[in-house]
């Protein structure tokens, strides 16, 4: 078999689509712009963490945060290596990010503004990530289903951690307790905005679905992760921000409020509290570090003439 | 003369608060990853021997100023300012640092000290990781070189309170580095100290008032 | 809609901490006199203001961010990024600032409020020293124009929580300001707000973790 | 009268030298000197209690603190003031201090490392300036008179400003008694110093004694300080960190340990704690602001121009 019909037989067989296989170019494409999205959240979620590290209130956690900080760099490397095996450079994508053409996950344009909410993202914001990607697992490109495994062991066990985290402020003070309350109640709709507009409204899904690299629709999704919240919810003994809650017999699911669509695109289309910030802090961080990347390109260039100097005096 | 365990821990307690602030804000990828890695390695360190002190948390955050006995060096900013964040300055202020804490660790590890066996092999890569950027850096264009210079001149006064007694292993593992780099070796001087007595620089108080702050809002819970 | 005391109240102090970061650092020694001097009457009706409603070390003191009921604009660092100290920033945050402050003043002292009757004379001083350096930096030298365009934009979106129930008289105080500057009036769009409700910036939290340091770790004293 | 002998006259007779009197070059030179380093330490000076404003534990010390570092910036334009009536312009002082050709009082050259640093500085550093300017106030040159009768009146209420907080901490808490001690401790022997070299080490002294800009030598200043402030201390509770400070009846004055004129050296040359620090400090203020003061110029400048305009209309 050649080219697409090739492709789609893999596909069809639930085999994986490597780098060297034909593949549609709109594959290509749409995969691209999903990892780089992806790759993209991990560093700009970077912020929102760090911004707790220097603040955290025990060593044990400062440390638990610096290595989740320090993992989600490392989920970045590893996305973006995914992203160039379908023929892009990181420089490419790095550009793309910068001058705002492509996005990354609108979550992050929410401000961290106690401690607790680092409890709050590890169990609400990782927890969705995970309800989202653990299906990407399986997708039918090879190198991001790879990366997505990697991903997602780490993912959970950041989840449990900020669960835990969450659970001692949940039992702890007065004051603890009503930290870790407000943020859930201010992380909970973000988080269930993660899941993407309703399938009512959602493009790509279609031949995403066909393609098998989006396995449900955003509305699956997002009703899988609000039964798996209200029960964890019961446990930390904290209220999710939703009156119309409720387990419905009928449909083996708990009915619930849909987050703001409205309020998502606007966050989207970049008037969300952070986005400003959060681009700006990236883009020094990337213009400040120009001078280093270049001294480390001209000391490679030198190192690489010197040795093919001495090669050829070897030769001579 | 051995450091004080407390002496060794504050240094590795600050430098990690100080190397946290790099946090997404790296040159590149990989070396945001470094950093952290850096950080948690001494935050890690610190943490073992805070403990073999006392309570850890008790230490780090109910402590003045005053009451730390870091070296100056690992206080001071990335840069000229309080709030600047070089990364030449970085690399340079790393290679003095983990030179130093290699050669203590070490020197404890042979001594048969558990938590120096292992802080001798981090320093170790933290010493390479420096050094290599130190070269780079040096030996990279007219501007890094012109940098890095400065970080190497401006940072080396504080490594004589740093390396006291083992200066010239200090000077044996960190003068070749600088060779390499193509810098110039700065001249010894000014030698400012204070620390290991609880006299710092202007700069600890706001680091301390920053890391503490949270922890002293709430006395006595656990987190 | 008259905004409550303690809106006003902790905008002037947010501002008087922000502006007091100047000191020693500004561009001429006569504009270290006039920041410095803008803090104090700042601080000065932050205190009446706080005094008419409790005990001002309290409520200074001992709040943390989200009992803070200021407008976001007065909490944001003076330029993009936490730690920058940017002049022409300085001057278009204190330009959108003194002319809503000084409206709210008017209004409140005409109403016969006595805190306000004083302060509105400052504001009007503090209006007038921004508006004069939003002409000057407007209308400099091309680096000057450019900056000072960027700031009036950047800090734009936020006077729109600043000017609640009063915008469009705020407008006839800026507009001509800003004409003169010869710059581009900013276009309204993104209109960032929660000061009033307790919901700030991530840069509220370290500006009050520091300015509230020292008093927090000796709980109950007199200075 | 004329000439010199006209100046000699002045000065014999107690009365002002001013701006258009003739004046010998090395007077005029000496004063340029002493006024400019007088001022510049004003400007240095505003760093170290600058650095407290932020974190001044109440409101009403941040407002004291503040109103007493805007004076320092106040003093520092008498003193420019003063020294341009002898033929410098304040750019040409500027230029001086940053590259280092002229001094400023190596006190400040110390760390400010707590609160009650505030109080101790209030206490004995203006206590100790108060003493030197004091008889400045009586000086020949008239400019720098009357800026001093100025500087002096502002001074000694932050001196007592200072020594009322100190007070405060001295009958503190337990730290805040401890932190006063540890402030008095780390200030006393630099305040000594402050005075200048011993007499029998002092050079310019009676060059400026016969001209009258100096009235007292070094010695008999620092005796009537430590004179002044044994009682002071008595009243604060606070212990003077001189074993040896004791009262001579025969001398009637107060004997006591000379502060360490070497380290006092070390610190005029350079190399004390904080020289590079409050340098690099003043030449970031000083460069981060040249675009204000270029654009503050050439406002002025098409101001001037348009107003030359304008006239030239109407005249047509």
């Amino acid at each position: 078999l050649e080219g697409t019909a090739s492709f789609e037989a893999i596909v069809a067989a639930d085999q994986k689509i490597e780098p060297r296989d034909v593949m549609p170019e709109a594959y290509r494409k749409g995969l691209i712009r999903q990892i780089a999205q992806h790759a993209h959240s991990e560093i700009i979620g970077m912020q929102p963490e760090g911004n707790w590290i220097t603040r955290a209130p025990s060593l044990r956690r400062k440390a638990i945060l610096l290595a989740k900080v320090q993992d989600e760099a490392g989920h970045g490397l590893y996305l973006y290596a995914a992203a160039e095996t379908l023929g892009v450079t990181r420089d490419e994508l790095t550009e793309a990010l910068l001058n705002g053409r492509q996005k990354y996950s609108s979550i992050f344009n929410y401000p961290t503004l106690t401690w607790a909410d680092m409890g709050a993202i590890g169990w609400l914001v990782d927890g969705a990530a995970i309800v989202n990607q653990v299906p990407l697992c399986r997708c039918s490109y090879g190198p991001y289903a790879r990366a997505m495994i990697r991903v997602c062991k780490e993912e959970s066990f950041h989840q449990r951690q900020g669960y835990q985290s969450l659970y001692v402020l949940a039992n702890g003070s007065p004051a603890q307790r009503a930290m870790a309350q407000d943020a859930v109640d201010r992380w909970w709709y973000p988080s269930l905005a993660m899941f993407g507009p309703p399938d009512t409204e959602s493009t790509h899904s279609a031949q995403s679905m066909e393609w098998k690299i989006k396995r449900f629709s955003n509305d699956d999704l997002r009703q899988r992760f609000v039964d798996m919240c209200v029960p964890q919810a019961e446990i930390l003994g904290l209220t999710l921000p939703d009156p119309d809650l409720r387990w419905n017999e009928e449909r083996g699911h708990y009915d619930f409020t849909q987050p703001d669509f409205e309020e998502l695109m606007r966050v989207v289309k970049g008037d969300g509290p952070c986005n400003r910030q959060r681009m700006t802090h990236r883009r020094r961080a990337h213009s400040d570090g120009a001078w280093v990347r270049e001294a480390a390109q001209a000391y490679a260039e030198k190192a690489r003439a010197a040795k093919g100097a001495s090669r050829e005096e070897v030769m001579a | 003369m051995t450091p004080q365990p407390i002496e060794l821990a504050d240094d590795a307690l600050v430098a990690a608060q100080r190397l946290s602030e790099w946090v997404s804000r790296a040159p590149t990828l990989e070396e945001d990853v470094a950093l952290a890695n850096i950080a948690l390695d001494q935050l890690g360190v610190a943490r073992l021997l805070l403990q073999s002190i006392g309570d850890e948390d008790e230490l780090a955050y109910r402590r003045g100023d005053a009451d730390f006995r870091n070296c100056l060096l690992v206080e001071l900013p990335f840069g000229r300012s309080r709030g600047d964040l070089d990364f030449g300055w970085t690399m340079a202020w790393l290679l003095y640092l983990a030179a130093a804490q290699h050669l203590r660790y070490a020197d404890l590890a042979e001594a048969g000290d558990g938590i120096a066996a292992k802080a001798v092999k981090e320093s170790a890569y933290h010493l390479d990781h420096a050094s290599q950027w130190t070269v780079r850096l040096g030996d990279g264009t007219a501007e890094s070189r012109q940098r890095m210079q400065e970080a190497v001149d401006e940072i080396w006064p504080y490594t004589h309170e740093l390396t006291e007694g083992i200066r010239e292993r200090w000077l044996a593992v960190v003068e070749p580095v600088l060779k390499e780099a193509t810098l110039t070796r700065p001249q010894d001087g000014w030698k400012p100290d204070g620390g290991r007595k609880g006299l710092h620089t202007e700069h600890l108080s706001y680091l301390l008032a920053e890391m503490q702050a949270l922890h002293r809002a709430h006395p006595g819970v656990t987190w």
